[in-house]
């Protein structure tokens, strides 16, 4: 199956965004971002914590969608889901 | 009109447009690239996801404070000193509504909206915190 | 500017002609004639005090509210519904400032400038009655 | 002595504006408006009330100063002087 993930601000410039990673069904979210981040130690330790969780004010959404910290652990992605991962908005 | 764009837009066309019947008062928010040490100020947003935020909080502003029409445009992509970066009009039937519903606007947007901005500045380049504190700064979808 | 005049005025010049060194939000305040079973609206102001008056009520603003620009237009003669009466435009370093300075400026005008509006309606005309209780609306000189 | 009065709104309706009056100095100011006034009893009754007061609710200036109602009775005007006699304001 195919996501796409989608970093913004500070995370996509370290990370880059709009990538595209084939996974076996049954893999969960935050597996998933942490595979991708991994790529870079300091796109990770932006991201996530020294005990491999999301970092408090790190944002996640699924299509669109918030997720809360918790979920991220415990929901497995499906075949053309979005993952968006970014810090605290600063628009206006 | 509820928009994320490149390009500016014309105010006074907008103010006109927002004089919907029953309309007695008129409030416009220009946020505008303030030259703290800065020279261009670079702005992205998660666009579908803002627009859909942008358009919520246009509906919640008129049932909120009786507005008669509502015009958010938020901009994006490399902004100068001076250049409009967000201009909301409001109309309603009285000033106190249309003071409150544009403030409500503007706070909203600063509170979820997931646009990001980058400010390129003489001492190098830096992403401007959330305004919100730690655990806000969230899309409330 | 501050001025008491016939003609309109282009309020997309004034948002740009505000945005002072410093600027980081420009609030506009745009009274409106309201189509309540009006037809006009005719306008009459005490000129001189009038215009001295606005001109106290934006320094008191600039300083009350830190205020880097003021424009009050406020139109006299005969208007139609739709057409603007008031006309405010503020720039400020930050939004409360622009939106707190911008209600000032209004709500001061309401208080005590010498301007009266006689609306013509289907019904017959009328003097508007100042919206400040017995004892108010009374020029502050 | 040469006085000019200005009304406005509902008052120059009934009673003109931009009146010049010739006086005998020494007049009172609530004497010199009660004299035009009293040209239209309808302008009379709506600036003063039955005991020859102004109304609580109109406003007098002199040369664009606001004057206490109480002081319009023993302000004496003088030559070239500007009264300004109007209710409350509503601009805005």
């Amino acid at each position: 199956m195919t996501v796409k993930i989608r970093f913004f601000a500070r995370f996509r410039e370290l990370l880059g965004t709009d990538i595209l990673v084939e996974k076996k069904s049954g893999t969960m979210l935050a597996t998933l971002v942490k595979d991708i981040a991994l790529e870079k130690k300091e796109g990770y330790d932006a991201i996530f914590d020294a005990n491999g969780n999301f970092r408090e004010f790190v944002i996640v959404m699924r299509n669109g969608k918030r997720l809360e910290p918790a979920e991220t652990a415990t929901v497995m992605v499906a075949d053309g889901d979005e993952i968006a991962v970014f810090p605290p908005v600063a628009g206006g | 009109m509820i928009a994320i764009q490149h390009e500016d837009v014309d105010i006074g066309r907008l103010i006109e447009e927002a004089k919907q019947p029953g309309t007695g008062a008129v409030v416009v928010f220009d946020g505008v690239v303030r030259d703290d040490d800065v020279r261009e100020m670079e702005l992205e947003a998660y666009e579908e996801v803002a627009l859909r935020e942008l358009e919520k909080i246009a509906e919640e502003a008129k049932k909120l404070h009786t507005l008669l029409h509502v015009d958010i445009v938020h901009r994006i992509g490399r902004l100068s000193v001076g250049e409009n970066i967000l201009i909301i009009v409001v109309s309603a039937g009285h000033r106190p509504q249309a003071y409150a519903g544009s403030r409500y606007i503007i706070e909203e947007i600063k509170k979820g909206v997931p646009i990001w901005k980058k400010e390129l500045r003489k001492d190098g380049d830096r992403w401007v915190p959330g305004e919100h504190p730690h655990g806000s700064g969230k899309p409330r979808s």
